[in-house]
């Protein structure tokens, strides 16, 4: 392949959002305007047409995450986007197509709440949300971008990952990355891996809609594609059927959760900075971790040995990868735009090897590297 | 994943900030000044803020430019404010760099308590051009003398991306009479710490 | 003489599910037969045909019949429905919501499918109360009766659903009972072939709910009471309101030409697609 | 002669057959299932077998009501 | 008072949070029917009439909830029942309730999920979303009954907690406690203490309605009492009025935590049996802590020194209780019907102080005793 | 001579939060003087009156007025305003919601609240967009235009509000536009007074982003717009459809007689309390 | 909060389920039975479970009644089971207590593997009363001579108390009619270790 | 004569009053705020008043106005 050097451009994160779409293979767009996700929907509203997708307003949320879900049911890379009333209304969906294994991406850009809050405002208030927001026990997968490129780059994985498992996967996005500009070079269109969903080989006779083919995650062909199958948010056997049998009930909630957390491995995405060596290590995602970054920077000139992981998936919680941190650390410390949520997972997980110490803001304004460096500074020992 | 090192911090890194009211084109102010800033090929991150009013209340945009990666992608000191209104001037000046330079709008802006302090009639400079709505891009011309990493022509480059043509020609002449206002005035600087810093 | 085969079974799934779990006399049975039956006169293909239901006694019936099938979240049928419609214009979309589940949770989708009109054909089965879970008011029950929710009796007027359809802006609205069987086939096959939102009510009956609290104690007499208080549209109109108080007018109520949302959508993506 | 076959596996006994059949062809049997007591009666109307909620009778008509009204419900 | 010897009585569970919530003077009642929760609307349609209180049902559990935090606003107790998917529609409605601090209590008769699941079937999946389920920080009061008596009576103190701290209290109710049956005496009508909402004392001119009068919680007059004030879901000053300053928005958000967390002492609920000496403590709840209860029996009858705590709040999570405990057991067993939600509180509380093993089931059908007590000989030791 | 002091001040809450958050020429403000002048000729106690609104422009009203007031969430404003009602019967309920609060997000409440008939006025400020998030289609926006979520042209066509009032059972409904102060005035009071559901659309302008897409630029040339497109009840009963194509028929469309849902409820508690 | 030590397991509790079909007024009896438990103020709980199906599926219900205080409220292992068709006992058979007591309605129940077993045909005694319904009421009959906790009279009072008078007579009848047949079965059981335990 | 008054604090300069006024008594001064040109025509109307979206203009009636159409808007 001949290469071209790219230039760089100007985007927006929400914009970069819409292009890693676009190249995921995202054909279809349901939505509702919200502050300060609308950006998303507006884009998607003169792309898809030009991209022979779909794009249609919906009369609210609930209904932005049914089309999205029918769409993706009928064949297509479908997504929406909203912001924290918009996510509340969409839980009772969620939960259908974590039931009914429908993929589909749904972007959260986060506003300080609860409630109507601050709708321009910064946070990160629905990490716990994004996990537990639907009801009864289900996986999900949630990603966190810190940067216009990444927000581009977790956007496509976002779209593979949820094919791949056949699961929702949310973008959990604040209003900082969100709404910024950076330059970023894009890659090519051919360059990025595109996983699509699984797709039965078998004749339509012989498919069984929920068996397990192994990977815990059956094929899944499109409404139309001559598979006619039964598709249902109750517990179902195998054919789709509704049951309340326990021994089809049991396998069906084991799988949902096993087809993903047996990847657990795959799932440890981070970028870690000076962690090596690192007595104090900052864990921070979204715009903070760019704030901590800063913050690990300065305090590495004044010779402080402290390091960063910057979160780039926030569920499933990367135990693994924090568990190591924690072990090789004196002392983490958790900063974030909420009064404490990803800290009280590095708490649950840390078994007392060392000390979480938090950093909280909730009054719709960025930590700033210098507050990260101070307490840095302060619990350094 | 990868484990890097961190580089040094003893990069040049350049913040700027524009601010004023809602409507008065400041976001848009802020998007030319980062395009400019990809147009040379440098690292760019822009970010702007306001309140629940979308539609006349306060707002900023900033940009910060660098030869290298951008950690932080905020202001952490300015090391330029252009402030548009009075308002926007006392509530932004706490966020200066020591020694940093404001440029203010003298047609809205009285009263200022700073050393490096540059007065240009951003209004007085649009009325004059007959297109009322180019403050803005008047306030991106000032910036020139005073920011070493910013390229004249780039920034004209970015301002023409983003402007209707048959608004260009105008908005092209404030910005230079706001430059020529502001290599004046750069001449009567007292003090201007930042800007001889990077100025060689 | 061998014993003949009911039509249905070309249909039906797999006769380990049957009888269905509908009570004796329930008029969603009488329904889904009459809904095969004008899709097996059409000639459609299965594989063509999705069928979306949301939640209640009516919302099982697509796990019955061999379509594509998609048993959604109570009110939202039509929500999924249109996002299939629009991924795929080439398949056959139709839902079949309850009363509770189309004008009660559902009443806000219910209004904007039929002014979007996008091309799904929607049929409400309306029992008058809220089967699944036992008998209480819903937005079509009428004034004054005694349900599980309303002890001392509905304070509530009924929605009419067929003009809440008209006035939300769909192109064909209709009204049959499931005692009018050959009416009901020819309503469905209208609504089946009208390209735009198509809603049909089904006036049915809830035996184990409705029938109590109506005063009619078997589903024949439900069905005696459907026949006695219908209507025609043709004769209705040459009656006066106080005529057709608490009457069921069933025919075709609204059948009008505006391009469907999709065949819209489709020439926009013939302008503007890049690819 | 028309034949009307009811299904008892699939039958619930509601009644609906037997009420509204024009000719009065069905009646309850002593378990209350409905059963053919005049099938000469039968014009092969179908109205037993398209109001059956259960699909558990159909009706099996003869070439005369085939010709007059076509073959079956769903043909 | 002349003593009465009151007779029991046989109520079902949902008949009795009815009689508790008669009791605690709720007087306003909206809702939509829905498995398993249904009983408790169709009782109160009945009962609100005869007590000069108001029923209403609504289009959907949205529209339930908002009516039920008007009718609140206007001076009524009110509360609201549902299910999973019920209660995943009411999550918007939840956060308002937080942010403007409208005193109501929400039951959610728990059901297998996620999304339509298995309706009639068995589940505590919604622990987590009590919590989390709402967008944004919030806090938030759950209640875990486990028998009728305690439903009643616990349904009373969701009132009362709901209309001292003004915040939504939800009841987290499983299947089994919801419709079983039980023979109960219930207090006389006197007996409770039941608790009212702060009301102002100034007059309307020095009202002022978001002020901090040192409890954290403000005075509430009722709409038409003559205090005419402003209600919203946007971060609010202490009058009541849209703010976005830092200085406002920071003490509000603190306020809504403190108003609650200064009282943790006051909130450790919990009946504990037999952990004086206990070497392994089961932590159970709802159905499940009856269950741990005989199998507790049973073991001890064996000769093994085990307790049990049984947690009647949920959240917030009673974190000294539970911290006590795991300093003294060597082992703490946690059995839930759900993947495991309470026991990753126990955990995050934990920091290694005892080995934490679980037990769980999500087929729809009751955990026994017998499971727990063969657990209970595993891990004995 | 002394400065005359304007009506509103009497209502209004603190000069300090003037001038208040709407774009010059935004009718929102215009509505919200006529409901002061409406409430002060009629001398109703502030203390009873609750205003209630959703999240949008038109949201941002209550917030200015000294009444009892309720800023919801979006689209729900009814939902709470039927708690307020039927648990307070003494309180004068007010909604006013935006176009997008009422009749999108909030289409289902909006429906069985006129149907179900609690005595709440509920105004619809009807600026056919969604302002408050900057210009996007709104399910009252013009078939074909431009917005900010249509850039090709909306393809879907718009609701009447007030014939989705009347399907649905509202018991008054009546349009008016903010050009029209003095008509405004006459439905603002009887909305007030009527006994159960009363709507009244209020055709509104917003200047920042619909006059963008309906190519009327300023504020005046909006309100000339209304002025002339707007037809009386009267009018239009002697014109024909194709006449009022386009028109906004103006004056009180629905008025008739039902009993509330909160006196029959008072009556049920007056037969069934035990207090 | 309370810390107590729990009493002894040595406190009779007595487990009765009964089970059927959907519509059979099986949850009725239940209560019922618990309800004359709370007459005779011993501790109650009873509890239920149907399919999603409500009408027609398979359904139970159970009572368990002590003179203590009961920690778990459901069955642990059966001490009767009544059940009214062949589908509910082939079911229930293996939640039974090892010598507990079955009792089948042999209208409906064929194939038993069971030591101790009763079949009492309550269907026919139902139609014999001329109330079809009254199925459940007989089922609560055939216990009385079996287990030792119930008073007959308490459970003809919760009977009354749960039944339109209209009924009530019927029903008591064929209470009466199951009644008498379980006592001469009684005589003929094998084997009814559960019963004899409590019988002093 | 009939007063009208503009407070400039409020206005934003929407031009409502000035075009809607019957009597052509406004105009738009250099600032672009609505100015009275024309006092003497003023008949007291009250239309700038009540259309004036910001409450930034009130009319002061004479005695004579009052006479024909009442106080003032509000009474
Ligand atoms: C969000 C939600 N709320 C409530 C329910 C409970 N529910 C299931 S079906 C139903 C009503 C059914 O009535 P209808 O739609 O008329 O259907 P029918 O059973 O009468 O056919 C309700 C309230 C639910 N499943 N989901
Ligand atoms: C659940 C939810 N979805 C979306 C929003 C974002 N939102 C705020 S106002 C609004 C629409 C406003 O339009 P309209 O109701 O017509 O009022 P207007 O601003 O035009 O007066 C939207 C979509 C929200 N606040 N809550
Ligand atoms: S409950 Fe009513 S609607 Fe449901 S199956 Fe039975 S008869 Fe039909
Ligand atoms: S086909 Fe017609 S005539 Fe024959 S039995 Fe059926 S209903 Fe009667
Ligand atoms: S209509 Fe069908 S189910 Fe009913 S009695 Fe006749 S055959 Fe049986
Ligand atoms: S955006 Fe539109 S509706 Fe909102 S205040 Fe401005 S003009 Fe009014
Ligand atoms: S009161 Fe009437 S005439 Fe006088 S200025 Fe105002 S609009 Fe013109
Ligand atoms: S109408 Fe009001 S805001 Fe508009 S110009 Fe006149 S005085 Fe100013
Ligand atoms: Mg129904
Ligand atoms: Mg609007």
């Amino acid at each position: 392949m001949r290469k071209v050097v790219k230039k760089q451009v100007l985007l927006q994160g929400n914009e970069a959002c819409v292009e890693g779409a676009l190249m995921a293979g995202c054909r279809f767009y349901a939505g509702y305007p919200i502050t300060p996700a609308t950006e998303i929907m507006e884009i998607m509203a003169e792309k898809m047409p030009e991209t022979g997708g779909v794009f249609i307003q919906m009369e609210d949320e609930i209904a932005s995450l049914g089309a999205v879900i029918g769409a993706s049911l009928a064949g297509m890379k479908s997504m929406t986007a909203t912001s924290g009333p918009g996510f509340s209304l969409m839980q009772e969906h969620i939960g259908f197509a974590g039931m009914a294994e429908v993929p589909c991406v749904i972007v959260d850009v986060m506003r300080a709440g609860p409630s109507t809050g601050l709708p321009t405002q910064l946070s990160q208030g629905d990490v716990m949300q994004a996990r537990w927001g639907t009801h009864g026990d289900h996986p999900i997968i949630v990603l966190a971008p810190s940067s216009v490129y990444e927000f581009f780059e977790l956007t496509v994985q976002a779209f593979n990952l949820s094919e791949r498992y056949r699961t929702p996967v949310i973008l959990l996005v604040d209003e900082v990355v969100a709404h910024m500009r950076e330059g970023v070079i894009l890659p090519a269109k051919n360059s990025l891996e595109i996983e699509e969903r699984p797709h039965p080989t078998v004749p339509p006779e012989w498919y069984i809609p929920y068996a397990d083919p192994g990977t815990g995650v059956p094929p899944m062909p499109a409404f139309g594609d001559g598979y006619r199958y039964h598709v249902t948010g109750l517990y179902h056997d195998v054919r789709g059927y509704p049951t309340v049998r326990t021994d089809e009930v049991e396998p069906l909630i084991h799988r949902l959760f096993t087809k993903i957390s047996k990847d657990f491995d795959r799932l440890q995405w981070f970028d870690a900075f000076e962690t090596e060596d690192a007595r104090v290590t900052v864990i921070a995602y979204g715009c903070v971790a760019r704030a901590a970054h800063r913050a690990v920077r300065q305090a590495r000139e004044k010779g402080l040995k402290v390091g960063l992981i910057k979160l780039k998936i926030l569920w499933p919680f990367m135990r693994r990868t924090i568990s190591g941190i924690l072990a090789n650390s004196q002392k983490v410390l958790v900063p974030e735009l909420n009064v404490g949520q990803i800290s009280r997972e590095v708490k649950r997980v840390n078994e007392s090897r060392c000390e979480v110490v938090t950093l909280n803001k909730v009054d719709g304004t960025p930590i700033k590297p210098a507050e990260i460096l101070q307490k840095l500074g302060e619990i350094y020992s | 994943m990868s484990n890097t090192k961190v580089s040094s911090l003893k990069n040049p890194r350049y913040e700027i900030r524009i601010a004023g009211a809602g409507g008065q084109g400041i976001i848009l102010a802020g998007i030319m000044l980062a395009e400019a800033g990809i147009i040379q090929d440098l690292c760019v991150a822009q970010s702007q803020s306001y309140g629940p009013e979308t539609r006349g209340g306060n707002s900023i945009s900033e940009v910060i430019l660098s030869n290298t990666e951008i950690d932080f992608p905020q202001s952490t000191e300015l090391d330029v404010l252009i402030a548009l209104t009075q308002v926007a001037c006392d509530r932004n000046l706490p966020d200066m760099k020591e020694g940093g330079l404001v440029i203010v709008n003298s047609d809205a802006v009285q009263r200022v308590l700073w050393d490096s302090l540059v007065s240009i009639p951003f209004e007085e400079i649009a009325r004059k051009v007959g297109e009322t709505r180019a403050v803005n891009v008047a306030a991106l011309g000032s910036l020139v003398p005073f920011c070493p990493l910013l390229d004249r022509r780039a920034l004209t480059r970015a301002i023409a991306s983003r402007l209707p043509s048959t608004k260009l020609e105008a908005n092209l002449q404030a910005f230079d009479k706001a430059l020529r206002f502001a290599r004046r005035a750069k001449g009567r600087l007292k003090y201007a710490g930042i800007t001889e810093e990077y100025e060689i | 003489m061998r014993q003949t085969e009911h039509l249905v079974h070309k249909y039906l799934r797999s006769s380990k599910r049957f009888p269905h779990i509908w009570c004796a006399g329930c008029g969603i049975g009488i329904f889904m037969q009459a809904l095969i039956r004008v899709i097996d006169q059409n000639e459609y293909s299965k594989d063509d045909i999705v069928l979306i239901s949301g939640i209640g006694c009516s919302g099982r019936l697509p796990v019955y019949v061999d379509f594509n099938t998609l048993h959604t979240t109570h009110g939202r049928a039509l929500t999924f429905a249109t996002g299939i419609k629009l991924a795929n214009p080439r398949l056959k979309v139709i839902t079949v919501m309850g009363d509770g589940d189309a004008v009660a949770i559902g009443g806000n989708h219910f209004i904007h499918a039929a002014r979007r009109n996008v091309e799904i054909a929607s049929f409400v089965l309306n029992n008058s109360v809220y089967g699944m879970t036992g008998g209480q008011s819903s937005p079509t029950t009428p004034y004054g009766v005694i349900t599980a929710s309303a002890p001392y009796g509905n304070l509530e007027p009924d929605f009419d659903i067929c003009r809440l359809a008209e006035a939300a802006g769909a192109v064909f609205v209709a009204r049959a009972t499931v005692y009018h069987t050959q009416l009901l086939d020819r309503l469905i096959d209208k609504a089946l072939k009208k390209k735009g939102a198509a809603v049909v009510e089904v006036v049915s009956q809830c035996t184990t709910y409705a029938g109590h609290f109506l005063k009619l104690k078997s589903p024949v007499d439900m069905m005696k009471w459907q026949k006695n208080n219908s209507v025609t549209v043709e004769k209705a109109k040459q009656q006066s309101e106080a005529e057709l108080e608490g009457k069921i007018v069933i025919g075709v109520l609204v059948d009008r030409e505006r391009p469907s949302y999709h065949e819209q959508y489709q020439s926009l993506l013939a302008e503007k697609s890049k690819i | 002669m028309n034949k009307v076959e009811i299904y008892r596996g699939w039958c619930k006994k509601c009644d609906i057959c037997i009420a509204f059949c024009p000719q009065k062809v069905l009646e309850a049997d002593e378990e209350s299932y409905p059963t053919v007591v005049s099938p000469e009666k039968c014009t092969g109307c179908l109205l037993c077998e398209m109001r059956c909620p259960d699909f558990a009778i159909v009706v099996n008509k003869d070439e005369e009501s085939r010709k007059e009204t076509g073959p079956a419900a769903g043909k």
